[in-house]
């Protein structure tokens, strides 16, 4: 058993509106910017035990399904940190 | 599916044509399901008998959400066939009926617009309404619930009302529910909870409406049903209460974009649960309660300006159900052209639009000479706007996607669906002896249930709502300095009087005989709101039920109803609004049958609203009511995990003699404080009295307690109901005693300066319960 | 000035909530006051008025971060007149949202809209929106808002909010804070010590229990609990206060009425 | 000039706390999960009218520093992503 780092990332699935990113998108153009559409989510960095990289994963695909995000309405993407933080496996859905 | 019965009819819309002649009974029923109609055979059958052509999809949709059970509330209004006749119409045979024989003045409009409205003060009128979220909410549980809230704010809206608080009452799973039990497609009650409660939270919050009234209830009848009851209250002067489309108004659509979420929501209300649900993730909607704040604004501006002539609300049904009614209700027609709508995405069907339930909009009829005005109100308030089209005498819906026509349907037809037709079962409870070991511990078992799940302080929860917001939150929800549960919420929502609201709620799902489930709730609505100093109760009735489909389901519900009928009448407390959520199923079972009944008071002066928490040194204790023998589904035998006994009944003449001195004696300052008797009887009442209480305590002498009953848990337990646990001053006692002549009125005790409870049981043993312990038992510290 | 011939401005934007509460107290004392939507505000609007008020709620959603997308706005729209209002030594007072709204402009704890805050409201340290009534102690009198006051009074009020635990870059900054009595309002147990980071007492886990501060000037105020909503008896959760006429939170704009006058 | 998409993550700097971060290791760990610590921070993705992927990635720079971060409490990192959605550069501070 080992620390590892996970990365989890959370997001709306396309086609959902984002009133948040609706809402940025206009204060960033009001400041000057030429900002066209923005989406927002949330990242989690979460330290987790387990025996390798692949169990590591699948934990952290766990833990989307279970509380993180809500398959009706997010995607997930989650990727095995090395110690430096640098990613080695990714996985989407 | 037969050949040449579907058919793409445009070349530049998605717009399909089904020629229902040529459908046998197969393709009537795929139709419905594909479409996602939820219709009956029946129903597709009187469609197809009556059309006179073949329909487009916007047409049949159409059809679909007005006749879904959520529109127009179908069994409600259908005949009920039972071993003793015909019922024709729950709604007019038992709930309306009664406020019709009661017919009070100050009920100004009821079941009629989005919510029920009745007198307040100064020529203003208090607006209520109370809808169900289950479904949404089983499956995104913080959409769900806050989309809840939303919908319900805009009822008030929708009756031009300023809100000016929610209520939220909520029944979960237990939260102990181990995952394994829980089959595929329903989640956890505690992913379940948390998002429902931060979802209520979030909505009430952001608006800046203060959630100041509900429950939560735990119980296994619920886990795969989550119910989540979401309340509006609000206030408008009644000379600006307008109702009146004419033709050639505009039909104004304002507030968000129009998008795919929330395609089909009341007829997936109208279904059940599966684990196909997980994917039904068009009917998720997502919450942005910030558009709607500023949907309020508006309309409170056009209202004010006198600027429209009529407004609703889009829920259920989407525009296909908002113009429709809108137009009918005036017996009016409409024209409407879809090509202006703010979409939020580009390729939407004529039909998704037309039935998207999309959050956060409102419908207005605006005279011509005040478009201009409105427009403008719009911009400032930073809305995004739609003219529809124009109200017409054609009696008509028409409507046009760039210049096509998509839909053009009679709306008296539309709005005479065929009559559904269901059959009750006869409803019998066997009545089984409870058999209860008497415990030795009097005040073990009171601890014991001050921290059951179903009557443990709900701060957590409450303190994560802004009840304060507005500051017209006169009596609130956790009361005195050290924050004791308040038996009813007192709002004083307007400036220049001290005319207060005040808000309460009975709700007994655990009472297995339904008539007598929904007489305690009825009465229970109306004890809380007594308690506080309310007086004038209007209800509103909130059924969530299974499929009324199943006989056993239709009558239960039938029973009920009878009880709602009976009881408004004998408590003279008319119903003015409410709704039904019938389909609630799910792979474990129907949902507990569970009806909310939620009592609107009044109260000249909330300077004198009364509260739980204890005044005095010296003062003294009296408990107003009898006790029985009603343990049937208490909370002291459900934590027993024992049933049967008889539930608590309600003694309508003796509950009205003790509200209306009651509601004397504390106009006349007398009562120092006050709580009812409900889950946990008298010993529960005592407990939360003291915990509420800073420095002060009081003795409860069970030998004092006017009963039948001698076992001292069943005294202490009983939930028998119209009963108050009340403080009245030494010097004023004989008066009191003389104002409640004729009433079982027991002196149980006093008020002390040791915080706690002292027991002394029915044989004369004394125990002592510090305030630290029993705070520490009810509220976790 | 004379009470009569001056006025306040309560501002909004898409989201703000608490707008009216405000009015109504300044207005009960004698103090008329303006609701004013942003897009309602031309140049030179802000000249007519002696107080400018930025109340709570959720500013466009709270999107972002509490406060922060109203705090550009006014950075980029109001800059300069803002600028010359504090400069005139009138006052502006920024409630829950408000003070949220004031830190992300610049405004607090520095002395210019700068648009770059120099101190944060972050999220509570329960993690949760809190509501409830919290006893503060009263730090300083730096400011016309605790005029009327005197320093170690305990004032009971309540607060509403998920963002409010204050926070400063470093402990110099702390310090400086301090040392200018620019801390004017702390979050206290009932007796009126300070909370000391205990939980409820102070209800986010602000740091030196602050609740309300004011810029150097004093004429510049913001605080997280709600005196709208303390300002009558009526208000107040327990029955002995409810028939009195007032509430605690009623001293603030007291205050500030009585600066006005002598404005 | 044409439109790219910049991803911003905006996280708490490293020793400050995060509330969030520790409700949500413990709702991991009620749950089951062998969840340590867990820091939570939110993504931006930003459509951006610029010249260059340099331009583009100091646009979103200076909208963490005028917007989307907080300096007395927030770090922030931003990466030009190619149409294809894949990462390309990368800077952190
Ligand atoms: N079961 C019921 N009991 C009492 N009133 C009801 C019931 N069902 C519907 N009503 C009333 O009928 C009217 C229309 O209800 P509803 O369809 O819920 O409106 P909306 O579409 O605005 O939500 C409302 O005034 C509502 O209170
Ligand atoms: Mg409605």
């Amino acid at each position: 058993m080992r620390t590892m780092k996970v990365r989890i990332e959370v997001r709306l699935k396309a086609g959902h509106f984002d009133p948040e990113g609706d809402v940025t998108s206009k204060s960033l153009r009001d400041l000057g910017f030429p900002a066209g559409e923005v989406k927002v989510g949330k990242v989690y960095t979460v330290d987790v035990n387990a025996g390798s990289r692949e169990a590591a994963e699948k934990l952290a695909q766990e833990m989307c399904r279970k509380l993180l995000a809500n398959p009706t309405k997010d995607d997930f993407s989650v990727e095995v940190l090395t110690v430096e933080g640098r990613a080695t496996q990714k996985d989407k859905r | 599916m037969k050949g040449g019965l579907l058919k793409r009819t445009s070349d530049k819309l998605e717009l399909m044509t089904l020629d229902l002649s040529l459908a046998g009974e197969k393709d009537l029923l795929e139709i419905s399901e594909r479409m996602g109609l939820a219709l009956s055979l029946d129903e597709m059958k009187f469609i197809k008998e009556r059309a006179s052509r073949p329909l487009t999809d916007v047409e049949i949709q159409t059809f679909g959400q007005t006749w879904s059970e959520h529109c127009i509330h179908k069994t409600f209004k259908g005949d009920i066939l039972t071993e003793k006749g015909t019922v024709r119409s729950l709604f007019k045979s038992y709930i309306a009926k009664a406020t019709k024989e009661l017919n009070k003045p100050w009920c100004v409009s009821v079941f009629e617009d989005n919510a029920g409205l009745v007198e307040f003060d100064k020529g203003y009128l208090a607006a209520a309404k109370v809808e169900t979220h289950n479904h949404p909410s089983a499956v995104e549980p913080f959409g769900g619930a806050a989309t809840g809230v939303g919908g319900v704010i805009r009822d008030i809206l929708g009756v031009w009302g300023e809100p000016v608080a929610v209520t939220d009452v909520l029944c979960f799973g237990p939260l102990s529910t181990k995952q394994e039990e829980l089959p595929a497609g329903v989640k956890h009650p505690k992913y379940i909870y948390k998002g429902v409660i931060a979802g209520v939270g979030a909505y009430g919050n952001n608006m800046g409406i203060p959630t100041v009234s509900g429950g939560i209830f735990f119980d296994s009848g619920y886990t795969g049903n989550v119910v989540v009851y979401c309340g509006c209250m609000g206030v408008l002067p009644g000379r600006l209460y307008v109702r009146n489309t004419k033709t050639s108004d505009y039909a104004v659509l304002a507030g968000g974009k129009t998008g795919r979420d929330g395609i089909h929501g009341v007829t997936f209300a109208s279904a059940d649960l599966s684990e196909k649900s997980e994917e039904l993730r068009s009917a998720v909607q997502i919450p942005n309660p910030v558009v709607e704040e500023r949907l309020k604004r508006a309309t409170i501006r056009i209202r004010d300006g006198a600027l429209a002539s009529g407004v609703t609300d889009l829920g259920g049904g989407g525009l296909s159900c908002a113009t429709g009614e809108m137009a009918h209700r005036s017996d009016l027609g409409l024209e409407v052209e879809l090509k202006g709508l703010h979409l939020k995405e580009a390729k939407m069907a004529p039909w998704e639009i037309w039935v998207s339930e999309s959050q956060e909009r409102m419908l207005y009829s605006v005279p011509e000479v005040n478009l201009k005005r409105v427009l403008e109100i719009f911009k400032e308030e930073e809305i995004e706007v739609c003219i529809l089209g124009k109200f017409n005498k054609s009696g008509r819906l028409n409507v046009t996607f760039r210049g096509e026509i998509v839909c053009d349907l009679e709306l008296k037809f539309l709005y005479s669906p065929p009559k559904v037709k269901r059959r009750a079962s006869a409803f019998r409870i066997p009545l089984k002896e409870c058999k209860l070991k008497e415990p030795n511990d009097l005040g073990e078992e009171l601890l014991s249930l001050l921290s059951d799940p179903n009557l443990r302080s709900r701060e957590d929860v409450i303190r994560t709502y802004d009840h304060e917001v507005r500051g017209c939150t006169a009596g609130k929800p956790l009361q005195g300095e050290l924050g004791g549960p308040n038996d009813a919420a007192v709002i004083k929502p307007l400036k220049d009087s001290w005319m207060g609201l005040v808000i309460s709620c009975g709700i007994n799902p655990f009472y297995e005989d339904p008539y007598w489930m929904a007489a305690s709730s009825i009465e229970e609505a109306v004890r809380n709101n007594i308690a506080v100093g309310g007086r004038r109760v209007a209800v509103l009735d909130n059924f969530v039920w299974g499929n009324p489909e199943r006989e056993d389901r239709m009558g239960a519900l039938l029973r009920a109803c009878e009880a709602c009928y009976d009881f408004s009448l004998a408590l003279d407390v008319p119903f003015i609004s409410g709704k039904d959520s019938l389909y609630n199923e799910s792979p474990l079972g129907p949902v507990r049958p569970t009806l909310l009944i939620t009592g609107i008071g009044i109260m000249p002066d909330v300077r004198k609203a009364v509260t739980v928490d204890l005044k005095k040194n010296g003062d003294l204790v009296y408990l107003i009511g009898f006790t029985k023998e009603e343990m049937g589904g208490s909370a002291y035998l459900r934590s027993k995990g024992a049933t049967g006994g008889s539930c608590p009944k309600v003694d309508a003449s003796m509950s009205r003699k003790i509200t209306e001195v009651l509601v004397e004696a504390i106009d006349s300052g007398i009562i120092k404080a006050c709580h009812d008797l409900s889950d946990g009887g008298l010993g529960l009442t005592a407990a939360e009295m003291a915990i509420a209480s800073g420095g002060l305590g009081l003795t409860l002498d069970m030998r004092q307690v006017l009963s039948q009953v001698r076992r001292g848990d069943l005294l202490l337990f009983s939930e028998s109901t119209s009963r108050f646990l009340v403080e009245v001053e030494e010097e004023k006692s004989e008066y009191f005693e003389r104002a409640l002549k004729g009433i079982a009125l027991s002196r149980v005790g006093e008020v002390t300066d040791m915080p706690g409870l002292k027991l002394i049981d029915p044989a004369g043993t004394e125990s002592v319960l510090s305030a630290s312990e029993m705070r520490k038992a009810w509220r976790g510290y | 000035m004379e009470l009569k011939k001056s006025k306040a401005c309560v501002l909004r934007v898409g989201g703000t909530n608490c707008d009216l509460e405000v009015k109504v107290a300044l207005e009960e004392l004698g103090l008329k006051t303006d609701i004013l939507h942003m897009n309602q505000l031309a140049d030179g609007t802000l000249s007519n008025y002696q107080m400018l008020v930025f109340p709570g709620g959720f500013s466009y959603g709270d999107y972002v971060r509490a406060g922060a997308i109203w705090g550009k706005e006014i950075f980029t729209k109001l800059r300069k007149e803002l600028g010359k209002f504090t400069d005139d030594g009138k006052l502006v007072i920024g409630i829950c949202n408000g003070f949220q709204v004031l830190v992300e402009a610049g405004l607090l704890p520095g002395n210019s809209v700068a648009g770059v805050p120099t101190a944060s409201l972050a999220n509570n340290s329960s993690a949760k929106y809190e509501c409830r009534w919290i006893y503060l102690r009263v730090e300083s009198r730096q400011t016309p808002f605790a005029r009327t006051i005197k320093v170690w009074d305990t004032l009971w009020m309540p607060i509403g909010h998920g963002e409010g635990r204050f926070i400063l870059p470093s402990e110099e900054a702390l310090n400086e804070l301090v040392k200018e009595n620019q801390v004017i309002f702390r979050y206290a147990m009932p007796d009126g010590r300070p909370a000391d980071g205990r939980y409820p007492h102070n209800p986010n886990g602000a740091a030196y229990d602050i609740a309300g501060i004011c810029n150097k000037k004093g004429n510049v105020m913001g605080m997280m609990p709600h005196p709208e909503r303390a300002f009558f008896g009526w208000q107040t959760p327990s029955q002995r206060g409810k028939r009195k006429a007032r509430g605690d939170g009623r001293c603030v704009f007291e205050g500030a009425v009585e600066y006005i006058k002598k404005y």
